[in-house]
């Protein structure tokens, strides 16, 4: 029977437990109010009905009484906000050295790049007992990637990157749910989340892939003539990429910014917003001429150059060469959703 | 109510060359390079401008008590809509 | 009478309590799109005719004159003076609305409204855009929101001083009665106000 | 009290009902008792509309396949519901038809301030649902009553803009009202009728109008934006050129949020007058009460961002706008606990509206304390977009609103109409109501919680049978409504005259004979009492008694 009729989600995550625990408070809670004020509506019903109690007797009010149901209720639902809150930070702060998976939502498919290389939709493998850190964002319209049994949700924004994480703890097959509304097929852009032994998961990575996300990113690097500027020793137009990812990069208007994957993903995008100190707002946009799948490759070639798992950027020794890299014409996989 | 200290004809016709004359400035100013003061500036003329246009030729300041509450009102209500959406979009980048 | 008035005055306030949280929105959106594409701003902006906008905004300040006027002398009970500055009010937003008219026009004519025809080049050729010109869409789109329904407004105002005209003529209005006049005048008002503002902040971002 | 007791038969007196006839007599009445059922004539019609939708909801989810409709009919069918309930019903139902009738009356005023402005807010008002209805009849809408950016603006191929266009439209109708309201309470008082001898309803309709002037017309541009993007390609909220499709939610939420509030609170003043009435008692703590709709109205509006907790917002503004939602909790706590010390040694009767008002507060105390839930931010996280939310929206606008209309419905039935309802059935009507709201919605709580997300078609197995719980429930839920509408049209013809105060409750409208004359009272009357004198009422009933 309670095989057929589950009646509380799996715990798989390590924020699972804490989320439970804040939820068993608050049921709890829940329940003793409700019951009182239940209990209180019966008995008063019952003591002073008409027939046993038949003239009222006047109470106009006490202020005790209203600062009393005015505090108490407010200093428990404070305890739920700090609670609550320190989960959330928690959620939203990946923790360092998190492994990390691309995601590119789409009507209404999950399409998952991992760092290694591989690529799956609809299905997610990941190993037990790692944090991993989900850097997502849409091709279309706003979908929100849920994992009832991480007790993990995030919604996954078109022209944004947005990142949850988890750290699973339960090897097995989880549902993941698009949650947020997107369109006709929205209850079917489910799919499964793997999580394996991280033997198994080892070996699932290590079979057959065609280079790594970062290696992909180094060649759209070239071709589109980003190495031009940004290379390792051109004293030049551009900053130099190597290391920077991660790091608190100066602007010219004096604000500090982290080079994160979003910031640089827009410095591809909208290059004027968040200019580097000391260097000319002289780049081009690439807005309209790169895909999501690309920017990740080009994400993830830039955050592998910090780390040393890719090969710097090569001067372009041709000065002959337009001051500005003509971006090559789009690729037609951009245009047609259908590519995958 | 609307017999006393009305105002006059004169009146209007000097708040009316204020505001051409604040318009002109406002246009003036523009050309002028300020930084980011250029919108300070932009805004406050504007302000000022408001101002006059709801003090004198919508008779704010004639209003009753009522009234004059309700407008304030509303200006604290879209401070209210600006601001609080403004938490979000400003803080979005920090401590990432 | 006199209760009446007020009545009727503190209900027009709350109307244009609502026409504030309206407008509201636009300015909400302005503001956040700013911040974010400040430089696509400017360059839209820039495209902006600066002094048919000053013009424009000298016009509607005029018809705000007028109004005023119009109403001061409808509480005279003068029917005849009314009859004037109501006219004029009139044909200052008519004027207003044909210079808008023509800067749309020409906002036109250079492919600057939104959508598959919207095309926005570089002011000087061969200069690399530093601003994606979809931001400037962006741009363009919130003036058109924004003038757009400030003109659908000056349109409804035109309509209501019309009707006014035609009851004064038909001598509706006295010294006891002229509050229709009265609640206009405040509209009309209102509208030159959200103008004063709009101005700015579309036209005078900067210019060189 | 003399002309309560004056006016016992009335038959023959003039009233608003009989004062004109035809046709004509309604359509340009500006009597704001015969709007007020203009009104609700039109808000029951798209009541029954909106729950034959969630009728439809409910049967395709009794098999986890997606196998009754299609998914796109699926999709248009809960934004169809969604639409219809929450802006053609649940917004205009409380202030539209009590708040119409019943507000100038309870502070002696023969009509509204305005009375052409309500006739053309009734008129807005159908003419918006009228779009509405093209919207449905011409294919139907499928972007969720939200509407959420870019999938409303550039992928939805339904009829976005006729459904924005007509809730933009109705939303000028709520605009009217509210100004009308706020200005017929502040300048049309009788004398004597001071702030603080104001019913409690009076306090929450003009707390609620407050948030209709501030908030609709946010919605309005926000709508008519969207339909500018899809019709002209103004480019505002689209991602493609670098719009941010959390602007969207910033700008409907400021609105939608703080609508939640223009639902509940007139029916909180609705339980205020019921709890009072048969508990023979003054409230308890009446400036606590009245004071704590105002600040709901005012916090209502500084919450608007929980909705957007996983949407993508800094974590700082979650933070603010978590800890301002656990605000706005608190007045309406300190509203359940004064109406259960009213009770406290009161004379105690079981009439109708009482049963509906103690299911109103027991229901809204479940909703309120599972928005405790969603305010949290990392439960949040968790139960975001699934059915928790589902359940507790349904337990604050159903069980709370819905329930506090009908409360509301019985106990001035005999003051509209003139006639009682058959009370054993109108008993048995709200214990229907009661079991099958908590039937229907308890269980999506528990589904919510393991997560199962809203808006879907088809869902896996695991959770049908809390769905099928749910639908059984939802048919239960059903006949609770639609017993009311038959015994109401019955008791038009076949109901006892009700006498001008069949309750013997407080208040101005009850001094009036059923239903009132056109002018309301033949005398302005004036006041020299506190709201709530049952104690004065009731020792004047025991004269008569006694002797």
């Amino acid at each position: 029977m309670w095989s057929n009729l589950p009646l509380f989600p799996a715990r798989a995550s390590t924020l699972a437990g804490h989320v439970d625990a804040l939820y068993f408070l608050l049921v709890a809670v829940t329940a003793f109010f409700t019951i009182l004020i239940a209990a209180l509506i019966l008995i008063f019903a019952i003591r002073f009905r008409k027939t046993k109690h038949p003239v009222a007797r006047q109470i106009h009010g006490s202020n005790a009484l209203e600062l009393t149901w005015t505090i108490i209720p407010l200093g428990i639902s404070m305890i739920f906000f700090v609670w609550g809150a320190a989960i959330y930070f928690t959620e939203t702060r990946p923790p360092k050295d998190s492994m990390e998976v691309y995601v590119v939502a789409k009507q209404w498919m999950w399409k998952f790049e991992h760092t290694e290389g591989q690529r799956e939709i609809d299905e997610l493998h990941v190993p037990e007992g790692r944090d991993v850190r989900l850097i997502m964002t849409s091709q279309d319209v706003i979908h929100s990637f849920f994992v009832p049994a991480f007790r993990v949700k995030a919604d996954v924004l078109p022209g944004r990157y947005t990142s949850t994480w988890f750290h699973a703890t339960k090897t097995g097959r989880y549902h993941l749910f698009c949650s947020q509304y997107c369109g006709t097929g929205h209850s079917s852009m489910v799919g499964t989340v793997v999580v394996m032994s991280p033997a198994a998961y080892q070996r699932w990575a290590s079979s057959g892939t065609d280079g790594s996300l970062a290696s992909t990113g180094e060649k759209y690097f070239q071709q589109y003539g980003c190495s031009t500027c940004h290379s390792s020793n051109t004293q030049g137009r551009g900053p130099n990429l190597v290391g920077i990812f991660g790091k608190p990069v100066l602007l010219d208007d004096g604000r500090r910014v982290i080079a994160d994957e979003s910031y640089i993903r827009e410095s591809i995008l909208n290059p004027e917003v968040k200019v580097v100190s000391g260097f000319k707002p002289i780049m081009p946009t690439f807005q309209g001429q790169i895909n999501e799948e690309g920017l990740v490759a080009l994400v993830a070639y830039i955050k592998a150059l910090g780390n040393g798992m890719a090969n710097p950027p090569m001067p372009v020794n041709n000065p002959e060469k337009a001051p500005y890299p003509v971006p090559p014409k789009p690729e037609a996989s951009q245009a047609t959703p259908s590519a995958k | 109510m609307s017999e006393h200290a009305h105002p006059t004809v004169k009146s209007f016709f000097g708040i009316w060359i204020t505001l051409l004359i604040l318009t002109a400035i406002t246009t003036a100013a523009s050309f002028l390079e300020l930084g980011p003061f250029n919108a300070v500036v932009a805004l406050f003329i504007a302000t000022c401008k408001a101002s006059l246009v709801v003090l004198f030729f919508m008779e704010a300041r004639y209003l009753p008590k009522i009234t004059k509450m309700v407008i304030v009102t509303a200006l604290f209500f879209l401070g209210l809509l600006l601001t609080l959406t403004m938490t979000d979009f400003m803080t979005r980048l920090m401590g990432r | 009478m006199e209760q009446q008035k007020e009545t009727a005055t503190l209900g027009m306030w709350l109307f244009l309590v609502t026409e504030v949280m309206f407008f509201g929105g636009m300015f909400c959106a302005y503001l956040i799109y700013r911040m974010d594409y400040y430089t696509a701003w400017v360059a839209g902006s820039e495209r902006m005719n600066i002094y048919l906008g000053t013009t424009n905004t000298a016009v509607l300040i005029c018809s705000s004159l007028t109004m005023v006027l119009a109403v001061h002398f409808a509480k005279l009970g003068n029917r005849k003076a009314t009859a004037i500055f109501l006219v004029l009010t009139i044909l200052l937003g008519l004027g207003f609305l044909g210079i808008k008219g023509v800067e749309y026009h020409e906002h036109w004519v250079h492919h600057e409204f939104p959508g598959p025809n919207f095309h926005f080049d570089a002011p000087k050729p061969g200069a690399a855009l530093q601003y994606s010109p979809k931001n400037v869409e962006i741009f363009f789109s919130l003036y058109f929101a924004m003038t757009g329904l400030h003109a659908i407004h000056m349109i409804i105002g035109v309509g209501l001083l019309t009707w006014l005209l035609v009851r004064n003529a038909r001598g509706d209005f006295s010294a006891y009665y002229n509050s229709p006049i009265e609640m206009t005048g405040l509209y009309w008002h209102f509208v030159d106000v959200v103008w004063i503002y709009l101005f700015p902040l579309l036209y005078l971002i900067r210019h060189k | 009290m003399a002309m309560a007791s004056a006016a016992i038969t009335q038959d023959e007196k003039p009233n608003y009902l009989n004062a004109d006839y035809g046709i004509k007599s309604w359509l340009l009445t500006t009597d704001h008792k015969r709007i007020a059922l203009l009104y609700l004539i039109s808000i029951t019609m798209f009541f029954f509309l909106g729950g034959f939708f969630a009728m439809l909801i409910r049967l395709e989810l009794l098999t986890p396949a997606g196998d009754l409709v299609t998914s796109d009919t699926y999709n248009k069918l809960f934004t169809m519901h969604g639409i219809v309930m929450v802006f053609l019903f649940l917004i205009p139902a409380v202030p539209t038809v009590l708040g119409n009738f019943l507000v100038p009356m309870m502070i002696g005023a023969k009509d509204l301030a305005f009375p052409k402005l309500n006739l053309a807010s009734w008129y807005v008002y159908i003419l918006g649902g009228c779009w509405v209805l093209y919207a449905i009849i011409t294919g139907g809408v499928d972007t969720g009553w939200t509407f959420y950016t870019p999938y409303s603006t550039t992928f939805s191929n339904t009829n976005v803009v006729a459904a924005a266009v007509g809730i933009f439209i109705a939303g000028f109708s709520s605009i009217f009202t509210g100004i009308n309201f706020i200005v017929t309470i502040h300048r049309m008082r009788a004398p004597g009728l001071t702030w603080r001898r104001l019913p409690l309803f009076i306090w929450s309709n003009y707390a609620t109008s407050v948030i209709m002037v501030l908030g609709t017309p946010v919605l309005a541009i926000t709508l008519l934006l969207v339909a500018a993007e899809r019709l002209f390609h103004l480019g505002i909220f689209n991602a493609q050129l670098g719009g941010d499709p959390l602007l969207f939610q910033h700008l409907f939420w400021f609105y939608s949020h703080p609508a939640v509030y223009i639902m509940i609170l007139p029916g909180m003043g609705v339980i205020s007058e019921v709890v009072t009435c048969f508990s023979r008692k003054r409230v308890f703590g009446y400036d606590f009460v009245a004071l704590a709709s105002i600040c709901i109205a005012v916090l209502g509006f500084l919450v608007w961002a929980h909705h957007m907790f996983v949407a993508g917002i800094s974590v700082y503004a979650a933070m603010v706008f978590s800890l301002l939602t656990f605000f706005v909790a608190i007045p309406s706590a300190v509203k359940v606990f004064n109406w259960i010390a009213t009770m406290y040694q009161g004379s105690i009767s079981f009439e109708t509206p009482m049963l509906y008002a103690f299911g109103f507060i027991g229901l809204f105390t479940m909703g309120g304390m599972t928005g405790l839930f969603l305010g949290s931010l990392g439960i949040d996280v968790h139960v975001h977009d699934t059915y928790f939310v589902v359940a507790h929206f349904h337990y604050v606008m159903v069980g709370g609103m819905v329930m506090a209309y009908m409360c509301g419905l019985h106990f001035w039935w005999p003051k509209i109409t003139g006639k009682m309802y058959p009370e054993g059935w109108a008993k048995l009507s709200a214990l229907l109501t009661f079991v099958g709201f908590n039937l229907t919605f308890f269980p999506q709580f528990i589904l919510g919680y393991m997560g199962m997300p809203r808006r879907y078609h088809a869902y896996p197995p695991e959770f049908q049978v809390l769905n099928v719980l749910s639908t059984a429930g939802a048919s239960v839920l059903a006949v609770g409504y639609v017993l009311p509408m038959i015994y109401f049209v019955w008791s038009l013809r076949y109901g006892q005259d009700a006498g001008p105060n069949p309750w013997r409750a407080a208040g101005l409208e009850w001094m009036t004979s059923s239903p009132p004359p056109t002018s309301n009272f033949e005398t302005t009357p004036v006041v020299t009492w506190e709201a709530y004198n049952y104690d004065e009422i009731d020792k004047q009933q025991e004269v008569p008694v006694a002797s």
